[in-house]
């Protein structure tokens, strides 16, 4: 047993890091600060990173080679193992920035569009709403049939949360079969509608993707169940990794402000109330990652780690939504202030807790295991 | 003993349950989408500001309602009789809030007056205090200061003596809707004093030189909170609500019987979620047998802080110390409140947390209520210090 | 709204609040010391109160009126109200003495065992093995059929709690119909068998009651379904009752051990952990009070009360858990010995949390209460 | 990054693995209706004084064990090297008790050695140390005193010199099998001391005059403190473990590879539980989808405490301080297992409340296991201050 870090691993971390730093945290307070000194009637607007800064952001992403990282070198990414992903991940979720670098799906090496995605000219989006529920096959509702040349698809509304992506992964299954099919679609083609686009309670929005009777030729086809099952475990890691990073910011803001804080003539860090919260958090940020990492040393290793990544990812963000409460608890009224990145974490948190598969869902998946094993 | 409401809290219970079922009921697809402004008290003082069409809309449609609600009698519920209220009971204001509930219609009844400002005297009572009741003038309270929370000797706002008058200088902290508001109520200390001796408590107008609102800042829950400045601020001694030095005394107490309405609120945002819950499970999008389990503690844990809500009502009409009441509803209606909701969320999945869904709004507005007024570390102070001064006594049977 | 007890209430209550103190603790400490100064090996043998001891106390609760508390007047008992029980019940479960006027199941008054039964020579338990699970009626297994004069039974074996009864109260089910009636059942009678006593952890034992074939005579059924509901919903305020007590005690012991006991130059009373749960412990004893308050009135009013005692027993018997754990935990060391109560209590309230309805099924019957209203 | 086991620490938990599948399977039915006194680590002391021939008939069987585990190279795994163990890591440590803990059979291997005694120096050594190593010796540990706690200020029994001994006067409370056991460790301060410094460690034979086991107190664990007497027993300075006045370092300090065992024994307790749930299930006795949501959590936590306990123990074979890692497997081990067994218990009924039930045994012996050698409170102290010392530096990967 060896719990350290390759060399490679920590170098891709502190790499990682010193983004995050120099080019993120160093952003954050403006990026949160409020514009105008009164607010407007009526809800706070969605907030987002300006497009130039975004653009700035990601060239230099790409110069230090943390660009398309699941991909294999040889179709231009990065190739950056499992480990490697979550540590860069982890980093970046200290943050309230809403910046990372863009997680490519890996079965997009397979298609024609991979040069075009990994030259950030064309972005990807998962179009995973029914497997959101259980993070497994059971909800898939799409369905296709073979036709010459190709699919053709069919699908009524399914949820989609990044809804200006310029190509989606769906997955659907074989019209009166049990066969799953991963397939490509580009945003723009006949029968493919995005409507009803709206706003969460996280800065993001939501829209519904429908299909009718959509026609696709043979090479949009992408990947099989196996493919889709991979790809769930993937995004459970990148969720877990991302809280890793939120936990860990809020524990360390909580910390510190709870040292300079003074009230009835004692520091908020002498008082049990606000130790004992700290403590159970440091106990879930640990657990949290070595769950994580374990499900990505697994992953690495060709061992079976979809049931790990669930652990994982059920567990960190459970543990990112309880920091950000946390954070928000011991900061006080300025806790739940837009300018601090506590609330923004605890909204994200929320949304991240109940995608690819909720807590309910992972636990009974657990348990037939423990029952059948 | 008896459990039954008195017949005049029946009647009055009976009158808001008969207009929630005419008025509001029919009305609630329409707020469905109405900003979160719109829920808790204070919506009037900023959302009339708004040219927004939408919001008119909102404004409107609440203003409509008010009136309805005073040609039914139902609008001075808790004010004093001798300003011309119906001065009902606490057990009564409990017993409206618990119909009016019901529907996530937000309206509230009565226009809210601050729980100290019934300290009014002589002619602050018509400069400030009936104003505030008639709904003409609105109020914000100025204690917290930035940099500190609860505690009182924190406080370094000063009032300089200076003839017949003080002059403030200092900053306020998370001060609702001061934007708007016509006064505020602020706390400042007497030079040369420490702790909660020399904290007196000013009603100062907007406009008087000297006092600026700088900043409304943005909350996870849509309540807007300002930033104040007192730079030589001067105000005349007529001004000083209650007594000179006796401004943490005055904080303290609570007066009027809105005291407990947030256990009850909290009850009836708790119920609204689990009915949405219901409402999936009978359209069969959600499995009455997965959920049953916690559903059902969840129900049953309302109906406990019910029982406790209208039992501190009950103590407070009795006219006994209820402090550690207060901190226990405000305790434990605003925690059950959080997990009753993130249940509801984790059950009904992500098409709930759109920023419209009640759910949504729920959430939003939860995180808030487990700092504002109190934090919920305050009131378990609050709790034990009951706790370990009268011991188990207090919890006696009378 | 009047939420101050009776005048007549209050007497009740102040009785049972003096006997309690006079004849119980003062006796409690050494009932619970330890005998001999070094234990055998093995495991703890199970306390039980003198005979002896027993019978005269019994004596003293007849003097003060404290006997077959529900049984009306006429049938020679106390005619008090559920509201006065729950009072009464309240008290005595302030000591871990194992001692409390003995609960008469209502029905008893049918049969003409009656007068024996107040007479304190005959001893009666319930059945209700099948019915601790639920609460409701869902588990009844036993089965009876009429026959010319009388009944048949026939019963697989359920588990009694007081196996050294003399009678016992079985709810059984007529064959093929769902028609439930109670009977009464004379330890004696043929067909009749009680085996397999063992010792619980709690300090009382279980044993097997099971029914071949057993005649009975008419007058042996004693009551029908809405007669078992109203004696589990009487049982389950009787278990909330003695909750409350228990937990009383817990808060008041650890309230004073707290102020006294100074560790680090401190009293523990002065440290916000031990406080938090000592605030939290008061606040569930204050809603299972008015909630077991609540559930006895509406019994007296006539009013339906079966869910509000389902309710009630849940979370006093919880709360008293709760209390003992919490108890145990401030008492540290001393807290798990044999000398001090607290342990007596958890065990106790572990096994009353079991019985006449778990957790579980109570919740979901609140929750079918709750969607189809 | 690697996660499996070494080769060396691979081949003892194949060895244990094997070991308990040949011999202890076997015998799960037998130690079915064992008292409690044959869980945890010390049966041995009290149980073979015993006449009782039910209870000799378990003292047969865990001695024919002990010896077979003996035979198969299993028994001296933590002992030092230049003691004639094996001195293997934390982390086989942990491996070979999470194989061991796969059976309800409670045998532990290797005879109970106190953390502190191989600080035993020169002749110290022959008395007391090897012959606890070899199982011929029991000792107890006296610290904590009447009406005390963890605290060592509050320590009050006293070590005066005098001429080459020591005179102890005092009481002590808690030490297990005092009553059965060879010699006491016992703390005491020099006269004059106060908090931990003066604190110092002896090691005194039962016997010795001036020393009393005055009692041993029955518990809900099967567990069975007593308490210590002593009064003008003098003690040699020969008998001083460590050294003069370091009393506190020394019990401070954790002397070989026991420290994480908590964690897996937890674990294994509470696995067993849900075992027996799954047999309900399998059996038809229990419904999984009742069961699944909260069977899974539980299961998901398990895997978590596991992943903790492996970490720590890795750690501190690492040679660093684990003292926050020790006090985290603490308290997360022993509060999941309450957890776990009162749902269990919840599930199973009354049924297996029965004194001799595995649940009913897991049920008393985890609450003691909150408190003993340590309670929940005092491992939050601990984790917190590490926490505000270090920050989350100490959290970082390596």
């Amino acid at each position: 047993m060896d719990l350290k870090l390759s060399d490679e691993d920590k170098l891709v971390q502190r790499t990682a890091a010193r983004f995050v730093e120099r080019e993120l945290l160093q952003l954050e307070g403006s990026f949160l600060k409020q514009t105008k000194p009164f607010l407007p009637p009526g809800d706070p607007s969605r907030r987002g990173l300006d497009a130039h800064l975004r653009e700035t952001l990601r060239e230099k992403l790409k110069k230090i080679g943390f660009w398309a990282l699941e991909l294999p070198e040889e179709a231009g990414g990065g190739g950056l193992s499992h480990t490697a992903c979550v540590l860069i991940y982890r980093e970046f979720g200290r943050t309230a920035l809403p910046f990372e670098p863009p997680s490519i799906p890996f079965v997009v090496k397979k298609s024609k569009f991979v040069e075009r995605v990994v030259a950030g000219e064309l972005s990807v989006a998962l179009a995973f709403d029914e497997t959101h529920k259980t993070g497994d096959l059971s909800e898939v509702g799409a369905r296709y049939r073979k036709q010459p040349r190709g699919y053709c698809l069919n699908s009524s509304p399914v949820d989609v949360l990044n809804p200006s992506a310029d190509i989606f992964i769906l997955p659907a299954r074989e019209e009166g079969l049990d066969k799953i099919g991963l397939f490509l679609l580009e945003k723009a083609m006949p029968g493919l509608v995005i409507d009803g686009e709206e706003d969460l309670t996280a800065d993001q929005t939501v829209a519904r993707l429908s299909l009718t009777e959509c026609a696709l030729d043979n090479d949009r086809i992408v990947g099989n169940e196996e493919d889709l099952c991979r790809l769930i475990a993937t995004e459970q890691l990148h969720l877990a990794a991302r809280s890793l990073g939120m936990g860990r910011r809020c524990l360390e803001d909580s910390l510190e402000h709870a040292r300079n804080r003074v009230t009835f003539g004692r520091p908020l860090s002498a008082r049990q109330a606000i130790q004992w919260m700290l403590v159970d958090l440091s106990l879930k940020l640990r657990t949290s990652t070595w769950l994580t990492l374990q499900a990505a040393w697994q992953a690495d290793q060709g061992l079976p780690y979809f049931h790990s990544a669930a652990l994982a990812k059920k567990c960190a963000t459970r543990m990112a939504f309880d920091a950000a409460d946390t954070a928000i608890q011991i900061h006080g009224g300025y806790g739940v202030c837009k300018e601090f990145p506590f609330e923004s974490f605890y909204r994200d948190a929320r949304l991240m807790r109940l995608l690819n598969g909720r807590e309910d869902e992972i636990n009974k998946k657990i348990a037939a295991q423990f029952v059948n094993q | 003993m008896d459990f039954r409401l008195s017949p005049e809290e029946e009647s009055l219970r009976v009158k808001v349950e008969r207009f929630v079922r005419e008025e509001l009921i029919a009305l609630e697809p329409d707020f469905e989408r109405a900003p979160d402004i719109f829920m808790g008290s204070r919506w009037k003082s900023r959302a009339k500001l708004s040219s927004d069409p939408e919001i008119k809309r909102y404004t409107d449609l609440m203003e409509g309602l008010e009136k309805k609600a005073e040609e039914r009698g139902l609008w001075y519920l808790d004010v004093p009789k001798k300003h011309g209220g119906l001065e009902v009971s606490n057990v009564a204001m409990i017993a409206a809030t618990e119909e009016l509930e019901k529907t996530s219609v937000p309206l509230e009844l009565g226009n809210h007056v601050s729980n100290i400002l019934y300290a009014c005297q002589g002619e602050q009572i018509e400069r400030f205090l009936l104003p505030c009741i008639r709904g003409e003038k609105t109020a914000c309270f100025g204690l917290t200061e930035p940099g500190a929370g609860s505690d009182p000797s924190m406080l370094t706002t000063t009032a300089t003596p200076d003839g017949n008058s003080f002059v403030l200088n200092g900053s306020k902290m998370f001060p609702t809707f001061a934007d708007v508001a016509d006064f505020v109520q602020v706390f400042a200390r007497l030079p040369g004093t420490q702790g909660h001796k020399g904290m007196t408590c000013f009603l100062v107008e907007t406009g008087t030189p000297g006092y600026r609102v700088t900043r409304s800042i943005e909350t996870i829950a849509g309540t807007e909170p300002c930033e104040l400045v007192f730079e030589n601020c001067r105000v005349p001694k007529e001004q000083v609500l209650g007594e000179v030095g006796k401004g943490w005394a005055l904080n303290q107490s609570w007066l009027g019987s809105r005291r407990f309405l947030v256990g009850m609120r909290c009850h009836g945002e708790a119920k609204r979620a689990l009915y949405f819950l219901r409402s999936l499970i009978k359209g069969g999008l959600a499995e009455f047998d997965k959920l049953s389990s916690t559903l059902g503690a969840f129900v049953g844990e309302l109906e406990a802080l019910r029982s406790l809500t209208y039992f501190s009502a009950w103590k407070a009409d009795q006219g006994l110390d209820v402090r550690s009441e207060a901190a226990s509803v405000k305790l434990f209606g605003t925690e059950l409140l959080h997990k009753v909701v993130d249940f509801a969320l984790e059950v009904a999945g992500p098409s709930a947390y759109r920023k419209v869904h009640q759910l949504a709004r729920i959430f939003r507005h939860s995180r808030s209520t487990r700092i504002v007024e109190g934090t919920t570390q305050i009131q378990h102070h609050i709790i034990q210090r009951t706790l370990f001064r009268e011991g188990t006594a207090y919890l006696e049977l009378m």
